[in-house]
């Protein structure tokens, strides 16, 4: 896997400022916060469950800079805390979703990470493997449909999706249609306990592409900077009317699926520790130390920054109120919920 | 020591009753006056307050059983008393047996004749066999009686036993207790006249035993009558031709008509019937409390109308106890109007008003329906002009107001007018007065009842 | 039929007319409708219900999908999510399996999930039931595993106007709506259909004949059957009460109590097989809101529990009910 | 295009003897002959549905005679009648199939060309598109799991089912596990009236093998010898470990989907008859009787028995009895069908 350049060589940035750069810096940063603090939460009781996706930060962080804010929409899945952030969700938020209260945006009903926002352009969708994916390609006809140019969806989903029916058919819908959108696969090699190989034939999903007559590339998902060229590149087609692409970031799972999940019963701490070393997020924080784009002094600000706003967020949202027994009856369908009339 | 509750006579002349709920369960202690078992009969239904304190030892008979009055229906071991050898327990029921098979004469002979019962599992073809067929009969019905059947019986209080089922096996089905309750009343027109004051005249339900209520009155109904089948008696029924024997039988029968001219009444009655409803608050004035008013006024003039032939002699009233016969969707009550010699016309109106919607309420007692001694019937509400009506036990006669009608008529100055004519028929007894005084009684009351109105006081 | 008023202009149509008319005015007045399935293009769907709509309408908006159901109804889920009107179209009924995610876990729940921030006003319509000798996959009544379902509304009219008065309540729905058209009826029945635009409320059942002694609740092609069989009733001196329920879910209780109260006598009839079915919960309903009016057992008069039916012809015969059959089964329980 | 490598090469017998090669013709008649006469039994009214395949005869002969009978096992689609006379159906059991009698294999439940048969290896199939896929794939693990070297699974589809979802999570299956099954596409461009191009966004269908790490044939599927060849060849891989193959056959489908449809709707008679040079039946004959192995007039009296074979079929089958009404009840489930205990 292609490491990212680091000191003495020109840092190829894809036509990202130093702010965007320091931006997904701090995006990824706080992502790991959370995460962490998702856990703490749930180990102290606080909260019945939480996803990490550790290892995915260089990726989300990255892809969310090539989103449009207030033109694209993301139809994510359940790991993607980074690009809920990168597209403009507040740590707050996050919190409300861990703590399931009444002020989140789904008054509490859905499992943690399952954001939805039309503000920010995130479509709701379930934990179901690759049910949004067809949701996706939909809200990529209507934007064709309209004719409205400059928009594109993106989408999201892991390594283990790619073997759902829905997979195939959203994405050979869009290939045939030419749909403003980009179906990026998270590729952190495990799906809950199954390694890729068992996934599929052959481990490389980009090569799918092909079958369907669509451009497919593979990429260094611990690079933000060229996930960001990848994704930008795609979304750039797409909004130009070139269709759809399938992309392959390439990451790794740090942490257990969930923190119902013992990922040593499947995996050996060697090959955990192994991948530790492409860390995207003290790897990027050196590359940022040594083209100068931070200062130590700046980094360790950041985290301090980043650490505080968690904290602050945190106790918000504990301190705000569940959704009430009235609530389970709401929003069933539009008006009053009655089987019988 | 244990005392033997038997089944009271709730009204004159009732000769049964029926545990419609025990409001105890043996073992379960009950006061003195305080009510412990529900018994309906042939007119009314009634909590029967306990005659000591004790505990309810033994239920000698069962809900919706139905037995002859006095016959033990409970044991109460008073408190402190020894329990008693269950002589006590078994005897009773013998006693229940006993009472079954030999009831009062009457009845036995009178329903003997007009009591074949094809559908035995229905009803209780003789009194004979009427406790244990009742049980039979009981069960029989309400295995089938679907929740519509066992609504509508307690609304229409009718007794589902009584009918026959059209529906598959014989059940019973819910059009069958609605067809039954539309007859109610017409098959009760014949004996309403002659019945009006007989308290037992008309059948009481026995109700489901699951029936927590079962409402006052009753009826006997019959289902569609079917060609060539014997339609099974009811206790209704039964009751009621013992009473029209009885009464055919003991009291030689003398029968009287008048043609009065009510005309001027009738005016009167319109121009006040609007001020009176507005006055009592929809009360509706009709031509009754006039009639009664009439009646009273006559029976004073001639006391010996209102008497009783009893063995030792004629007993003269002192009160004056006017019957009123009320027919309902479903039944015939006569409920009571107590000394109505000393109500004006409007006190009549409001007392007879509030019998017949007391009565349509089902909500008459004993009280309302006991110490008669003259009836008054307004058959003419059904379009009778002339009836022959039988005599009500212990009474000297009953009068009937038959149908107003517009006839031509020739006036004391001999024109010719439209007039509102009335026939008002009279039976009597013939062994407590003879014809002179009848048609004495029966003048009066024409002369009366023509000097009504125009106007007047009520 | 409970939309036609003297005043109103009618046209003879059959149910797929009155389909295709429906659709028709749909596409035409509202640019944010589409409709997307299997064969619905060029070919104009395979019983012809949107025939030349992609010649007038265009293949964009006259979608012709890949064989793929699970996608036709997710694809029109984000469609409606982002302000789309899509009717989606499953060929079959038999066909709709793959989508049942879909519908059941994407779509019902797509409101709810998300608060109310997002929606799914999609209509979902398709083909179902039996007696064309359609065999094993071509005839299946799906209605029983999916009323079951909060979030999800459903429809199954019987008379060109009421599809046309439902269809277009379906549209203008804001939630999802599972909309069946029997395609025994499609042709077979025929109707006086109001012109323009009117809807008919979701929810609502139409009484079809008055009666005093049985009332009798159905769907679909065994309402047109339930009424033959009322008619044949009425000549024996029975008078049957036939209510056509029009919407599975919700379910006009009203009009079924109301009846049932006057009748004392309930009959269920319908063409899908009778454990768990439409008729499970209509007679769980009213043994709990209308016990003290039934003079007999609730009876229901469905399909014999097997998958389908056989394409020969006895074993459809066998399966399917017919006039003659419900009529003997109001006999019995009006004998009862 | 679909008609690319359709390059009709110099006869190759592809080590097939003068016996075999005549059976395939045989085959193909009968397959032909059959529909014709399911096509007239409808339009007699005798009969109410019927499908056809005529197109398909060079393909299904060919796959046919790879099929190593009472061997593998064959999980078709309703458009295989070709394939199933050529592993040993009778035009007996395809008109009582028609007729759906009684003694139909399924007891007159199915549709038409439903067949399925032990005896022949045939498995039970439905109308759903793609539904025989899973089957078949899981089959195939079966014999894996078992044991049995030397077999192998034969799965047929049209074009339109590559769309499913159910496709896809199968091929996918298979290729992971590597298992003895051959998936053999006839592609005939249309799905009813759904052109090839609106079915994916690319045409060759083969091409997807590649993104499931599959090896992948595509042949003229209107040469049955060269069918052969590519299905024995994927057969034999098959059966000695050598994992799933994806073959495309690339035929057409002359006539409309069933008796139901009317393919003028949506496709032009130019078109059609452009294919029809192609015809695989009439092509067959010729190569056969300029190699000598058939006379015109060995031709003819083939074609003679044939047809009497299906007349006297006919009859037989007609004047079988239908199932009884009581045969609906059975087979729900090994005991009684009654929901209630």
């Amino acid at each position: 896997m292609a490491k990212t350049d680091t000191k003495g060589k020109k840092l190829e940035r894809n036509g990202l400022s130093d702010e965007q750069l320091r931006a997904i810096f701090r995006n990824m940063l706080l992502q790991r916060q959370l995460d962490n603090r998702g856990f703490q939460l749930n180990r102290q009781g606080k909260i019945p469950f939480a996803l990490g996706s550790e290892g995915h930060e260089a990726l989300q962080a990255g892809a969310a800079m090539a989103f449009h804010r207030g033109k694209d929409l993301l139809a994510p899945y359940y790991r993607d805390l980074g690009l809920a952030l990168g597209i403009g969700l507040t740590p707050y938020e996050i919190l409300l979703s861990l703590f399931a209260r009444a002020a989140d945006h789904n008054g509490g009903r859905q499992f943690p990470n399952h954001y939805s926002s039309k503000a920010a352009g995130l479509m709701s969708f379930s934990s179901i493997l690759a049910a949004h994916i067809p949701h996706a390609v939909g809200a990529a006809y209507a934007m064709k449909y309209r004719g409205e140019r400059g928009r594109a969806v993106l989408v999201t989903c892991g390594d283990g999706t790619t073997s759902e029916g829905e997979w195939h058919e959203s994405v050979n819908f869009a290939s045939i249609h030419k749909l403003p959108i980009v179906f990026l696969v998270e590729n952190n090699l495990w799906a809950i306990s199954t390694p890729i190989e068992h996934q599929m034939g052959q481990p490389e999903i980009w090569k799918r592409a092909a079958g369907y007559g669509i451009p497919g590339h593979r990429f260094n998902g611990f690079d933000p900077i060229e996930t960001y060229g990848n994704v930008n590149e795609a979304l750039d087609r797409a909004r130009s009317g070139g269709g759809p692409t399938l992309l392959e970031g390439m990451c790794y799972r740090f942490l257990a699926h969930s923190t119902d999940d013992n990922d040593m019963t499947y995996r050996t701490k060697e090959e955990v520790d192994a991948h530790r070393k492409d860390d995207p997020v003290p790897l990027f924080e050196r590359v940022l130390l040594d083209h100068e784009i931070m200062s130590a002094a700046d980094v360790e600000q950041l985290k301090r920054d980043v650490l505080r706003e968690t904290n602050e967020a945190t106790d918000r949202a504990e301190a705000m109120p569940y959704p009430t027994a009235a609530d389970l009856y709401t929003h069933l369908y539009e008006g009053a919920w009655k089987p019988w009339q | 020591m244990a005392t033997t509750i038997t089944m009271p006579q709730l009204g004159e002349t009732v000769t049964e009753g029926t545990v419609a709920q025990w409001l105890k369960k043996p073992g379960e202690s009950v006061e003195k006056y305080e009510a412990f078992v529900e018994v309906s009969t042939d007119k009314v239904n009634a909590e029967v307050p306990a005659p000591v304190t004790g505990t309810l030892r033994e239920v000698l008979v069962k809900e919706g059983e139905t037995v002859a009055t006095g016959t033990p229906i409970a044991i109460i071991d008073e408190v402190g008393a020894a329990t008693q050898s269950n002589a006590h327990g078994t005897e009773p029921t013998q006693q229940v047996a006993n009472a079954a098979a030999a009831p009062p004469k009457p009845s036995n002979g009178s329903t003997a004749h007009a009591a074949p019962a094809p559908q035995a599992a229905h009803t209780a073809p003789t009194p004979a066999r009427h406790a244990e067929l009742d049980i039979a009969g009981l069960e029989a019905a309400l295995r089938m009686a679907s929740p519509a059947v066992r609504k509508l019986a307690r609304e229409h209080r009718i007794d589902i036993r009584a009918l026959q089922g059209s529906g598959a096996n014989g059940r019973v089905t819910a059009q069958d207790v609605l067809t039954a309750a539309q007859m109610g009343p017409a098959a009760a027109v014949g004996q309403a006249i002659a019945i009006g004051t007989n308290f037992g005249a008309t059948g009481a339900p026995v109700m489901p035993p699951t029936h927590a209520k079962p409402p006052a009155g009753g009826t006997s109904t019959y289902g569609e009558p079917i060609p060539g089948t014997t339609i099974p008696l009811n206790q209704a029924r039964r009751i009621i031709a013992q009473r029209m024997v009885e009464s055919k039988h003991t009291a030689p029968h003398a029968w009287s008509m008048v043609e009065v001219d009510v005309t001027n009444l009738w005016k009167w009655r319109q121009r006040e019937k609007d001020k009176f409803d507005h006055e009592t608050g929809g009360l509706k004035l009709t031509m009754l409390p006039f009639f009664i008013r009439a009646v009273v006024e006559s029976l004073a003039a001639f006391p010996l109308m209102n008497a009783r032939f009893t063995d030792e002699g004629i007993y003269v009233n002192k009160d004056v106890n006017i019957g009123i016969a009320i027919g309902l969707a479903t039944n015939l009550v006569v409920p009571v109007v107590k000394h109505a010699d000393q109500l004006s016309i409007k006190g009549l109106a409001v007392a007879s008003a509030q019998l017949i919607d007391k009565a349509r309420r089902n909500k008459l007692g004993v009280d309302d329906l006991a110490g008669g001694t003259f009836t008054v019937n307004n058959n003419g509400s059904n379009g009778s002009i002339a009836s022959a009506p039988i005599i009500n036990g212990g009474q000297a006669g009953i009068v009937t107001m038959e149908a107003m009608v517009k006839r031509p008529v020739v006036t004391a100055d001999d024109a010719i007018a439209i007039r509102s004519m009335m026939n008002v028929c009279l039976s009597l007894d013939h062994r407590v007065v003879d014809g002179y005084v009848a048609s004495g009684f029966l003048a009066d009351l024409k002369r009366r009842l023509e000097a009504m109105g125009p106007t007047g006081v009520l | 039929m409970a939309v036609s008023s003297p005043t109103q202009t009618t046209q003879l149509m059959n149910n797929v007319d009155a389909v295709r008319a429906t659709l028709y005015d749909a596409m035409k007045n509202d640019p944010r409708t589409v409709i997307l399935g299997e064969d619905v293009g060029a070919r104009g769907n395979v019983f012809l219900i949107t025939k030349d709509f992609a010649k007038e309408f265009g293949p964009q908006r006259v979608i012709d999908t890949p064989i793929a159901e699970a996608s036709i109804v997710g694809i029109a889920v984000g469609m409606a999510m982002e302000g789309l009107r899509p009717i989606a179209e499953i060929q079959f009924a038999d066909f709709i399996y793959p989508a049942f995610n879909q519908i059941v876990g994407e779509a019902a729940k797509t409101r709810y999930r998300s608060n109310g921030e997002y929606t799914c006003p999609l209509v979902i319509r398709t083909p179902y039931g039996g007696g064309v000798r359609g065999a094993l996959s071509h005839s299946v009544s799906i209605e029983a595993l999916f009323y079951h379902v909060p979030g999800l509304k459903i429809l199954a009219p019987a008379f060109p106007a009421d599809v046309k008065g439902l269809l277009n309540a379906a549209i203008d729905d804001p939630d999802p709506v599972l909309f069946l058209e029997h395609k025994k009826t499609y042709r077979l029945i025929k109707g006086e259909v109001p012109d323009g635009h009117y809807t008919i409320p979701i929810g609502k059942a139409n009484v079809l004949k008055e009666g005093t002694q049985l009332s009798v609740v159905s769907y679909g092609l065994y309402v047109h059957w339930a009424l033959e069989a009322a008619q044949q009733l009425e000549a024996e001196g029975i008078s049957v009460e036939v209510i056509d329920l029009r919407s599975i879910r919700p379910m006009d209780r009203t009009t079924i109590l109301q009846s049932v109260e006057k009748t004392r006598k309930l009959l269920i009839v319908h063409e899908d097989n009778k454990f768990g079915g439409i008729g499970a919960e209509i007679s769980a309903m009213v043994a709990e809101e209308a016990l003290f009016s039934l003079d007999a057992p609730i009876r229901r008069h469905c399909a014999p529990d097997v998958p389908a039916m056989g394409y020969a012809e006895p074993l459809e015969h066998e399966y399917m009910s017919s006039p003659a059959k419900i009529a003997d089964a109001m006999r019995e329980l009006a004998r009862f | 295009m679909a008609t690319t490598n359709r390059t009709s090469p110099p006869f190759e017998r592809a080590g097939l003897s003068d016996e075999q090669l005549v059976g395939m013709l045989r085959t193909m008649l009968l397959q032909r002959m059959l529909e014709n006469r399911g096509f007239q039994l409808n339009r007699q009214g005798k009969i109410p549905f019927a499908s056809a395949s005529e197109g398909h005869e060079g393909v299904q002969a060919g796959a046919a005679m790879a099929f190593a009978r009472g061997r593998d096992l064959l999980f078709p689609y309703y458009r295989d009648l070709g394939l199933a006379l050529g592993v040993g159906l009778t035009p007996y059991e395809v008109l009582l199939s028609l007729f759906a009698r009684a003694a139909d294999l399924s007891g007159g439940r199915q549709f038409p060309h439903h067949y399925a048969s032990r005896r022949l290896g045939i498995a039970t199939i439905s109308s759903i598109i793609a539904a025989q896929l899973s089957h078949a794939v899981g089959a195939a693990y079966a014999l894996r799991v078992r044991g049995e070297a030397g077999r192998a699974v034969l799965t047929t589809f049209g074009d339109g089912a590559t769309s499913e979802g159910e496709w896809h999570e199968s091929v996918n299956f298979a290729a992971v596990h590597k298992l003895p099954v051959v998936l053999l596409c006839e592609n005939n461009e249309w799905a009813i009236s759904t052109p090839l191009a609106k079915q994916m966004g690319q045409p060759d269908i083969w091409r997807r093998a590649e993104g499931y790490g599959l090896p992948s044939t595509c042949v003229d599927g209107m040469d049955p010898v060269a069918c052969y060849l590519a299905v024995s060849d994927a057969l034999d891989r098959a059966r000695t470990g050598g994992g799933p193959t994806l073959v495309e056959a690339k035929c057409y489908r002359f006539l409309a989907h069933t008796t139901d449809d009317d393919d003028r709707t949506y496709r032009s008679r130019e078109e059609v008859e452009a294919h029809r040079r192609d015809d695989p039946v009439p092509n067959f004959e010729r190569r056969l009787i300029e190699a000598g192995i058939l006379t015109s007039e060995s031709l003819e009296r083939l074609k003679a028995e044939l047809l009497a074979e299906i007349n006297e079929a006919t009859d037989r089958a007609e004047a079988m009895p239908y199932p009884g009404g009581e045969e609906l009840y059975r087979n729900v489930y090994a005991d009684s069908t009654d929901p209630w205990r």
